[in-house]
C-alpha cells in the first residue's frame, strides 16, 4: 500500500492527458480541465513547505548564533514584512497587493517595485559581465570543435550589431549560421531530447522511474 | 610568469571593468548608428500589415521586469503598429513573475499615445497562472478564464470582449516571452488550435525559436533588443505618426539601446581575439623554449 | 456559450439576402414555401426542381466534441449555382432558417452550431441565374460527442509504436536480454568528482535546476541525485542540495533520504542536506553563488532545467575552482555550461543518465527502445526525404500533426 | 531629488554590483534581504492570485459547480503529512499525482508537439533549385547526424563514429551561435539597470545638489 498507492495514482493521473489528446469527448475534456485546475491549487499549497523550511533553518541559525547569523535576521525580517503585507492583502488590509483605488501603490506593491525588482534586475544584469569573462576564457581555438564554436560565436556577435551589418556578407553569414547549421543542430537536440523526455515520462507513468518519490528504483 | 601568461590569466575584474565602461560611456554620450531589417522581423511586420483594420490581435505579456529592457520595446512597437492600423488589441499576462505589472505599464503607456478607447480598441485581461492550462481553456472560453479584466471590471461589460468570446475570434497571438511560454503558444495553441502565433523573444531564447520559425509554426520573430530596433525602423518608415513618437527624447528606444550593444559587443570580440592571440603566442613560445611545457 | 456565439455569427452572415431573381417570382415563392414537403405546383417550379442539388445528406461530423453537422450534396448536372444556401429546421416541416452559404462548385458545408443530441433537418438551396432551386429535405441529423479524434490517427499510431517499443524492450530486459549502453563521459566523471570532494574535505553542491516537478528534466535530475547521494553517503562526503522550487525540495528530500538509507548510512543524513532557499530565480542564484564563494565546494553539479542563472552559477563555480558537471535539455543554456563546466550532459544524455548510472536492466531496456524508436524515425525521415526529392510528399503529409 | 523608492532601489542595485569585485557585507545584506522579500512576495502572490480566487472564492461563490476543488485542497494539505511521522508516506500521493499528470502532458507534448512536427519539417526535397538544395542537404545531414550522436546502444565506431563526429561539429557551431546571440540580451539587461542608475537616480541627484 505505502509503495503502491503513490505509483498507482501517478499512473492514473498520467494517462489522463494521454487520452485527452486523442479524445474530443466533453467528459474527457472536462476531466482534463479539472485536473489542470486542481494541480494549480496543489502547487500553490507547496510554497508553504519552503517557507517552513526557511523559517526553521534561519531561526536555528540565530538561536545558535552561527557565523553570519545577523543575515538570517535580515532574511526573516524581509520575509515577515513582505509576506505579512502579501498575506494580509487577501483580506484587503493595507489595500491589497496591487494599487489603492486612487492609483498609488500599496506597501506590498511599493516593496515589490523598489526592493524586489531592483535586486532581481541587477542580479540578472551581472550576466553581461560573466559572459565577457567566460568568452575570454573559453573561446580559444584549441581544436576543430572549439574553433568552430569560437568562429560562429564571433560571427553572430559581430553580425547582430549595426557595425557588423555594415560589413558586406557579415549579416548574410550570420543569418545563414542561425538558419542552417544552428537550426539543424537545435532541431537535432530538440528531437533527441524530446524522445528522451518522452521515454523518461513513460518510465515515470509506468512506475519504473520512481526515485523522486523516495521509493528507490527498479522492480 | 611571462607577460603573455600573465595576460592570459587576466583578473576577471579587469574584464568586468571594461564591460562596465563600454556600457556606461555610450549611455552618457549617445552615438546614433544605422539599423537594417532582417527577414524574421519583416515577416512579423508583414503579418500585421496583412490584417485588415478591426482585426483582433492577442498580445501576451509572457515576461517579467527582469527581461523588460528587451521585451518592453518589442511589445511597445507591435502595439503601436496595431493601434496605427486600427487593429484591436487584447492584452493578457501569463508570466508569473511580474507579467501583470509589465502588461499594465506597457499597455497604458502605448495606449496613451493613440486616440484609442479602453474596452473598444483594446483591453487588458490581466494575469492568469498555469499558462498551459490557461491556453487550453482559452480556445474554449476566454470569459470563463478571465471573468474580470486587470482593473477588476467584468469583461462582459467590455464592448470588444462581447465580440471576442474565445481564441477562435482572434486573428493572431503575439507572445512576448522570456522563457518557455512562447513555445507553449506555438506547440500548444498553434499546433492544436491553429491560431497563428508570432513571438518576441529575448535574445537568448531566439535561436530556439528559429527552429519553430523555419518549421512554419511561428509567423514572425523579434529577437531581443535588436529585433525591436528593426521593428521600430519598419514602423518609422511606414507610419510617420509613429516615427514622431519614437523621436521623443524621453522615450527609451531599442534603437538607442543598440548603440550600447555595439560598443559592448566590440569589447567582447576584442577580448576573445586578444585571448586567442595570447593563447597561440604562448603555445609557440612554449614549443620553442627548451624547457617545454613544464617551463 | 461557444456554440451560441458561433451561431450568432453564422446567422449574421446568413442574413445577407442572397440575390433574388426577377423571373418567376410567384413560382419561386411557392417552391420556397412548399419546399420539399409538398408536391411542386407549377411547371416553372418543376424546372427549378430539376436543377436542385441532389443526394443531400446530413451527418454528424466525426471525431469532434459534438455540435457540428456536415451537409453534403451533389451538383445537379448542367446547373452551376452561383452560390449554395444551406437551411435547416428543427422539425422537418419548417420554418427553415438559413445557417450559412457555400461557394459555387462546393459540395460540403459544416454547420458548427448544432448542439449535440438535437434533431436537425437540412436542405440546400442552389442560387441560379434563373432563380433558386431547393433540394429535398434530409432525414433528421444529430451531432454527437465522439470519443476519438480521427484527425489524430497518425499521431496515435506513432505514439503507440513508440510506447510499444519502449515497453517491449523493458520486457525483453526483464527476461534477461543483455543490453549495451555506450560510455557517457560526464557520467563516468561523477564518482571521481565525489571522491575528490571527499579527499579535500569540502562540500558537494548539487543544484537540481530551478523548475518544479512538472518539468521532466527535474525528475531526471532527481534520479541522478539519487545516485550522487548514494555515492556521497558511501564515501561520507558532505552533500548540499539547495532548492528553488518547494515541490522539488520535497521530492529531493525523499530521494536523498532514501539514497542514504540504501547506502546504509542513514546516520549521515541531516535536515540541512536538502534545503530550501527562496522562490525567486535570481534571489536563489544570489544565495547559491554567495554560498559557493564562502564555502568553496569542491564539486558542483548543475543538473536539471536551467534558465538565465546557468552562467551565473557555473561561472562563479569556475572562479572558485570547483569541478563542475552540468546537464540540461534547455537548448539555449547548454552553450554556457559547455563553456564553463568540465562535463556537460547534453539534451537526451540527461534522460539516459539514470539508466546508465543504475545499470538496471529495466531502465536500460527503455533506453534501447528509445534508440530503436529513434532509428525508425530516422528511417522514416530518410524515406520521406527521398520521396519528397522525387516529388512525392506522402511521408511529410502523413507526419502533419493536428 | 530622487524619491525614497529610487534611493532604496539604487542602493540595493549597487550592493549587488559590488559582488563583481568580491563578496562583502553589502552584498550579503542585499542577498539575504532578497531571499526573504522574494519568498514573502510569493506568499502574497500565491495566496492572492491562486488560493483565494481559484479555491476559496470558487467554493464560496458557486459550490455546486466547484465542489471538486475540495479534493484539490485536500491534496494540497496532503503534502504536509510528511511532518506527521505515522502518515508521512501519504505525502507521496499528491506528489505522485502532480508528477504523473504533468509527465503525461509532457509525454504527449514532446511526441505530438515536438518530435513529429520537427521531423516532418526536416523532410526537405534535396532537388530544390539553386543553393536551396545545398542548404536542404545541410539541414538533413545536420539533424540526422546530431540524432546519431545521441545513439546510446551502439559504440560510436565506424560509420556511426563519423556521423556522430559530424553531429558534434554542428552542435558546436550552434552553441557558438547561441552564445554569441545571447550576449545581446544580457547586455540589454545591463543597459536597463544602468539606465535606471544614471537616468532615474544619478541625474536627478546631481541636478538637485548643484
Amino acid at each position: 500500500m505505502r509503495r503502491q498507492l503513490p505509483l498507482v495514482m501517478t499512473f492514473i493521473a498520467g494517462i489522463i492527458p494521454v487520452i485527452a489528446l486523442f479524445s474530443p469527448h466533453p467528459i474527457v475534456v472536462n476531466i482534463a480541465a479539472r485536473a489542470d485546475r486542481w494541480l494549480v491549487i496543489v502547487y500553490a499549497f507547496a510554497l508553504l513547505l519552503g517557507v517552513v523550511s526557511v523559517v526553521q533553518s534561519n531561526s536555528r541559525k540565530i538561536a545558535r548564533r552561527d557565523k553570519g547569523w545577523p543575515y538570517a535576521v535580515v532574511l526573516l525580517t524581509g520575509l515577515t514584512v513582505m509576506g505579512g503585507f502579501g498575506f494580509l492583502g487577501n483580506f484587503g488590509i493595507f489595500g491589497g497587493i496591487t494599487t489603492t483605488p486612487d492609483g498609488r501603490p500599496t506597501p506590498f506593491q511599493w516593496s515589490y517595485s523598489n526592493v524586489f525588482l531592483p535586486l532581481q534586475a541587477t542580479m540578472f544584469s551581472l550576466l553581461a559581465f560573466y559572459m565577457a569573462s567566460a568568452s575570454f576564457r573559453a573561446f580559444r581555438a584549441r581544436n576543430l570543435a572549439a574553433g568552430l564554436l569560437m568562429v560562429s560565436a564571433l560571427f553572430v556577435m559581430f553580425g547582430r550589431i549595426p557595425t557588423g551589418e555594415a560589413v558586406p556578407f557579415v549579416p548574410m553569414i550570420t543569418e545563414w549560421i542561425m538558419d542552417n547549421p544552428n537550426a539543424a543542430a537545435q532541431r537535432g537536440i530538440i528531437i533527441g531530447a524530446a524522445l528522451g523526455a518522452a521515454s523518461m515520462s513513460l518510465r515515470v507513468i509506468l512506475g519504473i522511474e520512481r526515485s523522486h518519490l523516495g521509493l528507490g528504483r527498479g522492480e | 610568469m611571462h607577460l603573455v601568461d600573465r595576460l592570459l590569466a587576466t583578473d576577471r575584474r579587469i574584464i568586468y571593468l571594461l564591460v562596465g565602461l563600454g556600457a556606461l560611456i555610450p549611455l552618457l554620450i549617445p552615438i546614433g548608428l544605422p539599423v537594417t531589417v532582417t527577414p524574421p522581423v519583416r515577416s512579423a511586420f508583414e503579418k500585421i500589415e496583412s490584417l485588415p483594420a478591426g482585426s483582433v490581435v492577442v498580445i501576451s505579456f509572457d515576461y517579467g521586469p527582469s527581461t523588460a529592457p528587451e521585451n518592453d520595446p518589442q511589445a511597445g512597437a507591435v502595439m503601436r503598429h496595431c493601434f496605427a492600423r486600427g487593429i484591436r488589441v487584447v492584452g493578457m499576462a501569463l508570466y508569473p513573475l511580474g507579467g501583470l505589472s509589465v502588461a499594465v505599464e506597457e499597455i497604458n503607456k502605448v495606449a496613451a499615445e493613440f486616440p484609442v478607447t479602453y474596452g473598444v480598441d483594446y483591453v487588458n485581461l490581466g494575469y492568469k497562472d498555469g499558462a498551459q492550462a490557461a491556453m487550453r481553456r482559452m480556445n474554449e472560453d476566454l470569459h470563463e478564464l478571465f471573468p474580470r479584466d486587470a482593473s477588476g471590471r467584468p469583461i462582459g461589460e467590455l464592448l470588444l470582449m462581447q465580440e471576442v468570446r474565445s481564441l477562435k475570434d482572434t486573428d493572431l497571438v503575439f507572445s512576448f516571452a522570456t522563457g518557455i511560454i512562447g513555445e507553449w503558444w506555438i506547440n500548444l495553441v498553434n499546433a492544436q488550435f491553429g491560431t497563428p502565433v508570432a513571438v518576441g523573444s529575448t535574445a537568448v531564447g531566439t535561436p530556439k525559436y528559429y527552429a519553430y520559425l523555419k518549421a512554419g509554426q511561428a509567423v514572425g520573430l523579434l529577437g531581443g533588443l535588436k529585433g525591436a530596433s528593426e521593428y521600430e525602423r519598419l514602423l518609422s518608415d511606414h507610419y510617420p505618426d509613429v516615427a514622431r513618437i519614437y523621436e521623443s527624447p524621453l522615450l527609451y528606444t531599442a534603437t538607442q539601446g543598440m548603440d550600447i550593444q555595439t560598443i559592448v559587443h566590440l569589447v567582447i570580440i576584442a577580448l576573445v581575439l586578444a585571448g586567442n592571440i595570447l593563447y597561440f603566442t604562448s603555445r609557440i613560445m612554449r614549443r620553442s623554449s627548451p624547457g617545454g611545457r613544464r617551463a | 456559450m461557444q456554440d451560441r456565439s458561433k451561431r450568432r455569427r453564422l446567422a449574421r452572415s446568413g442574413s445577407t439576402p442572397p440575390l433574388r431573381t426577377a423571373f418567376f417570382p410567384a413560382a419561386l415563392a411557392l417552391a420556397a414555401v412548399a419546399g420539399a414537403a409538398c408536391a411542386p405546383a407549377s411547371a416553372a417550379a418543376q424546372g427549378a426542381r430539376t436543377q436542385a442539388p441532389l443526394e443531400v445528406v446530413a451527418k454528424d461530423r466525426p471525431g469532434d466534441a459534438g455540435g457540428r453537422i456536415v451537409v453534403t450534396w451533389r451538383e445537379a448536372p448542367g446547373a452551376p449555382a452561383s452560390t449554395y444556401r444551406i437551411e435547416r429546421s428543427s422539425d422537418g416541416t419548417g420554418p427553415f432558417e438559413p445557417v450559412g452559404e457555400a461557394p459555387p462548385r462546393s459540395t460540403r458545408f459544416e454547420d458548427a452550431g448544432a448542439p449535440a443530441g438535437d434533431p436537425f433537418f437540412y436542405r440546400v438551396v442552389a442560387v441560379l441565374p434563373a432563380g433558386e432551386a431547393v433540394s429535398e429535405t434530409t432525414s433528421a441529423a444529430f451531432s454527437r460527442a465522439n470519443w476519438f479524434r480521427n484527425d489524430r490517427t497518425n499521431a496515435l499510431i506513432l505514439v503507440l509504436a513508440f510506447m510499444g517499443l519502449i515497453v517491449g524492450f523493458i520486457e525483453a530486459a526483464r527476461r534477461g536480454t543483455k543490453l549495451f549502453i555506450r560510455r557517457i563521459s560526464g557520467l563516468s566523471a561523477i564518482d571521481e568528482a565525489i571522491g575528490r570532494a571527499t579527499e579535500m574535505g569540502r562540500k558537494i553542491l548539487y543544484v537540481p535546476g530551478i523548475q518544479s516537478m512538472d518539468e521532466i528534466q527535474t525528475i531526471a535530475s532527481l534520479a541522478i541525485l539519487g545516485y550522487v547521494a548514494k555515492v556521497s553517503a558511501t564515501y561520507g562526503a558532505d552533500l548540499d542540495v539547495p532548492n528553488r522550487d518547494p515541490l522539488t525540495y520535497a521530492a529531493a528530500r525523499e530521494t536523498v533520504k532514501h539514497a542514504y538509507m540504501e547506502a546504509g548510512r542513514p546516520d549521515l543524513y541531516r535536515e540541512e542536506t536538502v534545503n530550501y532557499i527562496t522562490y525567486d530565480q535570481f534571489a536563489y542564484t544570489a544565495a547559491v553563488t554567495g554560498r559557493m564563494v564562502r564555502e568553496k565546494p569542491a564539486t558542483n553539479f548543475f543538473i536539471g532545467s536551467f534558465y538565465a542563472e546557468s552562467l551565473i552559477l557555473s561561472e562563479m563555480g569556475q572562479t572558485t575552482g570547483a569541478i563542475q558537471i552540468a546537464g540540461t535539455a534547455e537548448v539555449f543554456q547548454l552553450p554556457f555550461f559547455v563553456a564553463t563546466c568540465d562535463y556537460t550532459l547534453i539534451g537526451e544524455e540527461l534522460y539516459a543518465a539514470s539508466a546508465y548510472l543504475s545499470r538496471e536492466p529495466v531502465l536500460l531496456g527503455s533506453i534501447k527502445g528509445q534508440d530503436i524508436a529513434k532509428a525508425l524515425l530516422l528511417v522514416l525521415g530518410a524515406a520521406g526525404v527521398v520521396l519528397t526529392t522525387f516529388g512525392n510528399p506522402i511521408v511529410a503529409n502523413w507526419l502533419t500533426m493536428r | 531629488m530622487p524619491d525614497i523608492g529610487t534611493w532604496v532601489g539604487a542602493f540595493l542595485s549597487l550592493a549587488i554590483l559590488t559582488f563583481l569585485y568580491r563578496d562583502n557585507p553589502f552584498f550579503r545584506f542585499a542577498e539575504s534581504l532578497f531571499a526573504g522579500v522574494a519568498l514573502g512576495y510569493y506568499i502574497g502572490n500565491q495566496t492572492n492570485q491562486t488560493i483565494k480566487p481559484n479555491l476559496v472564492l470558487a467554493l464560496a461563490r458557486d459550490f455546486s459547480a466547484n465542489w471538486d476543488l475540495i479534493f484539490a485542497g485536500l491534496l494540497g494539505i496532503g503534502l504536509y503529512f510528511r511532518y506527521i511521522q505515522k502518515v508521512a508516506w501519504l505525502a507521496r500521493v499528491p506528489l505522485g499525482i502532480y508528477v504523473g499528470y504533468y509527465v503525461g502532458v509532457t509525454l504527449m507534448q514532446k511526441l505530438h508537439g515536438e518530435v513529429l512536427p520537427q521531423m516532418k519539417d526536416t523532410i526537405l526535397p534535396l532537388s530544390a533549385p539553386g543553393l536551396a538544395a545545398v542548404w536542404n542537404i545541410l539541414m538533413v545531414v545536420g539533424v540526422f547526424s546530431v540524432l546519431l550522436y545521441f545513439f546510446f546502444s551502439l559504440e560510436h565506431r565506424g560509420a556511426l563514429g563519423v556521423a556522430s563526429r559530424v553531429g558534434i561539429l554542428f552542435v558546436m557551431v550552434s552553441f557558438g551561435a547561441a552564445f554569441g546571440y545571447t550576449v545581446m540580451g544580457r547586455v540589454s539587461l545591463l543597459i536597463g539597470r544602468l539606465n535606471f542608475l544614471v537616468n532615474d537616480w544619478l541625474r536627478p541627484l546631481i541636478r538637485a545638489v548643484f
